[in-house]
């Protein structure tokens, strides 16, 4: 029996152990040890997820590709299909934010071109802690410069993401990286390997010691020293893995290929059993013949090591001379490590002797699956109370509440959750490729498909403030409004991809927050036709016992078959006509008024109504391809006063004149203007109109049974709201729209040109 | 007085930009280089003429601003 | 009427290139893999933007580790800018007028343009610079330079005019559906100067794209 | 054997970075650093044993690829 520190220090649990020595029918050696630990890993096996992640919703008549593959894949016409996946870095990004957040774009981008695809388009999803707090503007710098540093130099544009700041991130940053590839339907490519005697190769960076993970490392054989010769950082190299990607789509274009795969987290060791397990074989390599970075590396080492931009491939027989010339072309020197074998073995040599020898399945499906125990948390039934006419004096005590709106719109406007993100995304080459019609900022990204009159949107959303409040609703609420912004492109929701970021499952409180945001996720990715395709699980997400938010983020992927009926949350001009689709409701539960206003995080998220949510993207997608509406913008983050003093910004100052209803939530008639303003009910989207189109958006809305009415018409410079038929905003789009904008900028010293 | 510090990678730490370099090199039919490391290099003009206490204001310097000891280690040299 | 694209390992705006040449314009276009010797008889030759060789050495190597090292680098920017045509008896301009203003895009880490004054003087007294950074208006303003490259050079050509050099991104203002066509004007210049034999026929002509 | 080369801006071109090195630190309060400057520095293993050639070759290399001449100069030292 092997110590229990060393197990210990590869997280692996007694009772593992025994399974581990039932399958082998032996000890295993220490190399195997460390196979078994990252394959049995969290990260590896979804060993608390899986039961819950098998509930989801993953077919439809356009799902080329669900879970299971490095990526998902929907059709998207004319024979094309769409390959996308979202990923985490959140560990990584907070010790290195820049490294971190680099090698996770890199790692994206290998999950998509691993499938087949030409990349064309990322996103990202970041939660900091406040911007205010001293520790976050450096770690935002550095995972933006990181983003950015990767994707603009490989030639990926970022067309889209989010950016939340919250407390309950301040220990544990969020860095989620979603990328969108390219491919012929036909030609989608798997990580299998099958075939007896078809040679496995390995291309691209040489293998070093980093990222082999402090907590799988132990033994006598490995000392203090040399674990300070392990950097749990891992450095990427976007010019390799440029190299890497274009040899790999030329070698895919020929047909000399069984299966790829990228090494990711586990590297060598992920990416040979996976494939062999896929494909029903076992794989045969020999370490020795590993091109190596660093001398005197270990088997141990080498099937651990993390090092970025590297890729696995298997090879038809008789293939090997046309693929090695075309890595060469690319400078690359892809190398004959193994052999695909039919005995379903993963067998590790080191020049010829067998150093490790474990059944494929093991590691794989029949890796451990655990039902955790659940319990909702103890602070969730006190914080879903919210008394309205209890609350706390406002932070703007007297001004908020009883003069004009103007100042907690200001308020809001000025918040980096709500500001522009414009700081960050002008870092991003948004606009390489020369698809971007929808450039970040407008709503969800919009890429053309060259070669064809389509467009894709896409977009990222969560929301974990509101699954904190209500982890099932704020889940549903996330795929709705994922799929809603896309809708507001005039994008027909496709596919979905999610990342699941929650703190330690061993908790039952937040077992129960994951297990009820599955739930959310599959009930209303159901109703609205938007299957998932795949996806990531980030646990362990806390600092000193205290969990993030509840996170889970949706990437939606629609179509636009005409990719000139595009719209954006911009108006287009004065004279135009507003109409508001949806109902606001004054729901002011977990919205970010009562947050920056009166510092209170409670209540319950607002309601959402699946039969609604889904007719209102129907209207509002058909609208667009009707050509009815000039833009189109969701009410979220801020409510409908939001909403609408965004549709003015980047327009060179048109202004709106609106007026909406009066809710009444309480005693305080300024609580209840504030909640017709700034309330968040869901399923709401603001359009602009030309004025001969307007009765028909409004028959059109009625035909779908979609709330409807005209609340303003654009034109002027000021942005003025009525609500309940007085005057609550009346701000100049200038005065407004420069708060917007100095948002983040405002939080870093002004630097030399 | 002046300090100069040098920043480089860890050893064990990938250094891409390094490594690209060093292949330029021999694309450029330089085989007599090996290898290739880069880092980064500062001088600091100090007001002290104190070698003992320019020394410690550099590192200090260097611990703060200069490095990131997560990847990073520095030497420093004064004149 | 033929573009030779010219494709280094780690080019990155080279299908734009093409794209641009021969969707666009129609004309004919071709990738040359930078390892090829034989630029197929082209007439113009495009070394797109990009990241040629990684660009570890020269452009945003540096930015990288430090936490310090990213508050003073000079940021990546993509956006829109506008330029003023300031020569337009160059291939790439002819179908500019003098002093038209360009809405272009740049993207771009350090795209700021450097040399010592008496550079500069030759290059303006043999009218070698081509482009500059202005506003809307076409007024030479510090805020409209968004790279304090000096004497806000955006780009400049060669003593014999035939080579013309670049930073902001022609290729990704070639069409309306992308925010502006202006970058049209520049491919189209190349096609007329071909035609009209402005060149003497037999003068490859190249472009540069900087950025 | 090794060689090093820096790699520093000549002295009439600005430095922002080290200009804003110096900014921050003395914002920080390290009035003692008057100046910062910033440069390359490069490690180069070398084939060779012989120093004089050593240098040479570095030299070259620098002036083909590591410096860029308009603004840069570079200095080696060899050991
Ligand atoms: N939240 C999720 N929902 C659906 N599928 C998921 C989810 N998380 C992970 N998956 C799927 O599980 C598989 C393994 O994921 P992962 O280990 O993250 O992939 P990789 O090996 O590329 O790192 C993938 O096919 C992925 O799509
Ligand atoms: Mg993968």
């Amino acid at each position: 029996m092997v110590d229990p520190n060393v197990l210990e220090r590869h997280g692996l649990k007694p009772d593992e152990y025994d399974r581990i020595v039932q399958f082998l029918g032996r000890e295993p050696n220490l190399t195997e040890l460390g196979i078994f630990s990252v394959m049995w890993s969290e990260h590896c096996s979804y060993k608390s997820s899986r039961v819950h992640l098998k509930t989801l919703p993953t077919g439809g008549p356009q799902v080329l590709q669900g879970p299971g593959e490095n990526a998902g894949a929907v059709d998207i016409g004319e024979g094309l299909a769409a390959v996308f996946k979202i990923e985490s870095h959140n560990h990584p990004s907070f010790i290195e934010p820049y490294q971190g957040a680099a090698t996770g774009v890199g790692g994206i981008i290998r999950d998509i071109f691993t499938m087949g695809a030409r990349p064309i388009a990322l996103l990202n999803s970041l939660r900091f802690g406040p911007l205010d707090a001293p520790e976050t503007p450096r770690l935002l710098e550095g995972v933006v410069a990181g983003i950015a540093g990767y994707g603009n130099s490989i030639g990926i544009p970022t067309v889209g993401g989010e950016i939340a700041f919250e407390p309950s991130y301040a220990g544990n940053p969020l860095v989620n990286v979603f990328c969108l590839g390219i491919a012929k339907a036909s030609d989608i490519i798997k990580g299998v390997a099958s075939g007896v005697g078809n040679a496995v190769y390995y291309v691209g960076a040489k293998t070093g010691r980093d990222g082999i993970h402090g907590a799988t490392m132990a033994s006598a054989e490995f000392d203090e020293k040399s674990a300070e010769k392990r950097p749990a950082v891992q450095v990427g190299d976007p010019f390799m893995e440029k190299l890497l990607l274009e040899a790999c789509l030329e070698v895919m274009r020929t047909d000399t290929l069984v299966g790829i795969q990228d090494m990711g987290a586990a590297g060598l060791t992920c990416s040979t059993t996976e494939m062999g397990s896929r494909g029903g074989a076992g794989v045969e390599i020999d370490v020795s013949l590993v091109p190596q970075r660093e001398t005197g590396m270990t088997p141990y080492e080498i099937m651990l090591s993390e090092s970025q931009e590297r890729m696995l491939l298997v090879v038809k027989r008789g293939h090997e001379a046309e693929v090695e010339r075309i890595f060469d072309k690319w400078d690359l020197h892809a190398v004959h490590i193994g052999n695909v074998t039919d005995d379903g073995l993963l067998r590790v040599k080191d020049r010829g002797a067998v150093v490790a020898e474990i059944p494929n399945r093991a590691l794989t499906d029949q890796a451990p699956v655990y039902h955790r125990p659940m319990a909702p948390p103890d602070y969730l039934a006190e914080a879903q109370q919210l008394d309205l006419d209890a609350l706390p004096p406002s932070r703007e005590a007297g001004r908020t509440l009883s003069g004009p709106a103007n100042d907690a719109l200001m308020l809001l406007l000025g918040s980096p959750t709500i500001g522009s993100k414009r700081w960050a995304f002008r870092q991003y080459d948004h606009m390489v490729r020369t698809n971007t019609l929808n450039l970040p900022g407008l709503g969800a990204g919009v890429v053309r498909i060259k070669g064809t009159n389509r467009a894709l949107a896409l977009s990222v959303d969560g929301n974990g403030r509101y699954c904190y409040l209500d982890p099932y609703r704020g889940a549903m609420l996330a795929v709705a409004e994922a799929a809603r912004n896309v809708a507001c492109a005039g994008a027909r929701p496709l596919g979905a991809t999610n990342c699941l970021n929650f703190g330690n499952p061993e908790r039952p409180a937040i077992m129960w927050q994951f297990a009820r945001a599955v739930e959310g996720i599959g009930a209303a990715c159901r109703a609205l036709g938007v299957p998932i395709t795949g996806g990531n699980v980030s646990l362990y997400n806390e600092t000193d016992g205290r969990a993030i938010y509840p996170t889970p983020v949706i990437g939606v992927v629609g179509l636009l078959e005409h990719a000139d009926r595009v719209v954006c949350r911009r108006i287009q001009g004065p004279g135009d006509i507003v109409i508001l689709l949806g109902e606001g409701r004054g729901e002011l539960g977990g919205t970010e008024y009562l947050k920056l206003a009166y510092d209170v995080v409670r209540g319950l998220p607002p309601a959402l109504d699946l039969d609604a949510e889904r007719a209102l993207q129907a209207l509002v997608v058909a609208l667009a391809d009707g050509r009815l509406i000039r833009s189109a913008h969701d009410c979220a983050d801020g409510g409908i006063a939001v909403t609408l003093a965004e549709c003015c910004f980047d327009t060179g100052g048109v202004g709106i004149e609106a007026s909406i209803d009066e809710v009444e939530v309480g005693r305080d008639a300024g609580l209840n203007r504030a909640a017709a303003l700034f309330g968040e009910s869901a399923s709401r989207v603001v359009v602009s109109v030309a004025p001969d189109r307007a009765d028909e958006v409004l028959s059109r809305a009625a035909d779908s049974s979609v709330p409807a009415r005209i609340v303003g018409r654009t034109g002027g410079t000021a942005l003025r709201v009525k609500a309940g038929g007085k005057t609550a905003i009346d701000v100049t789009v200038e005065e407004a729209e420069r708060v917007w904008s100095t948002a983040i900028d405002k939080h870093f010293v002004k630097r030399v040109a | 007085m002046r300090a100069r510090v040098f920043v480089t990678l860890k050893p064990s730490v990938f250094d891409p930009q390094g490594k690209t370099i060093a292949d330029a090199l021999h694309t450029l039919g330089y085989g007599g280089v090996q290898d290739v490391r880069q880092g980064k290099y500062f001088e600091l003009d100090l007001v002290t003429t104190e070698p003992a206490q320019a020394r410690a204001l550099a590192a200090e310097v260097a611990d703060k601003l200069l490095a990131n000891p997560v990847i990073e280690s520095y030497r420093i040299e004064v004149d | 009427m033929k573009f030779a694209i010219v494709v280094f390992p780690g080019s990155n705006c080279d299908h734009d290139a093409y794209h641009a040449a021969r969707d666009v314009l129609g004309q004919n276009a071709d990738y040359v893999w930078h390892k090829d010797t034989d630029l197929k008889g082209a007439d113009v030759v495009i070394l797109p933007g990009g990241f040629a060789h990684g660009d570890y050495l020269r452009c945003g190597a540096m930015a990288r580790f430090s936490p310090i090292m990213r508050e003073v680098q000079a940021k990546f920017q993509c956006e829109h800018v506008h330029i003023r045509v300031e020569q337009t008896d160059t291939p790439f301009t002819l179908a500019c007028r003098r002093g038209q203003v360009l809405r272009i895009p740049i993207a771009h880490g350090e795209g700021n343009y450097f040399a010592e004054p008496e550079v500069i003087a030759r290059l303006e007294a043999n009218r070698q610079i081509v482009f500059r950074y202005t506003n809307a208006a076409g007024a030479v303003v510090d805020d409209a330079n968004p790279n304090g490259s000096a004497a806000a050079i955006a780009g400049l050509c060669n003593e014999t005019r035939n080579v013309v050099g670049l930073m902001p991104h022609p290729e990704r203002a070639c069409e309306p559906v992308l925010g502006s066509a202006d970058g049209l004007l520049i491919f189209e210049s190349a096609v007329a100067a071909l035609k009209t034999g402005v060149l003497g026929g037999s003068t490859r002509s190249a472009l540069e794209a900087v950025g």
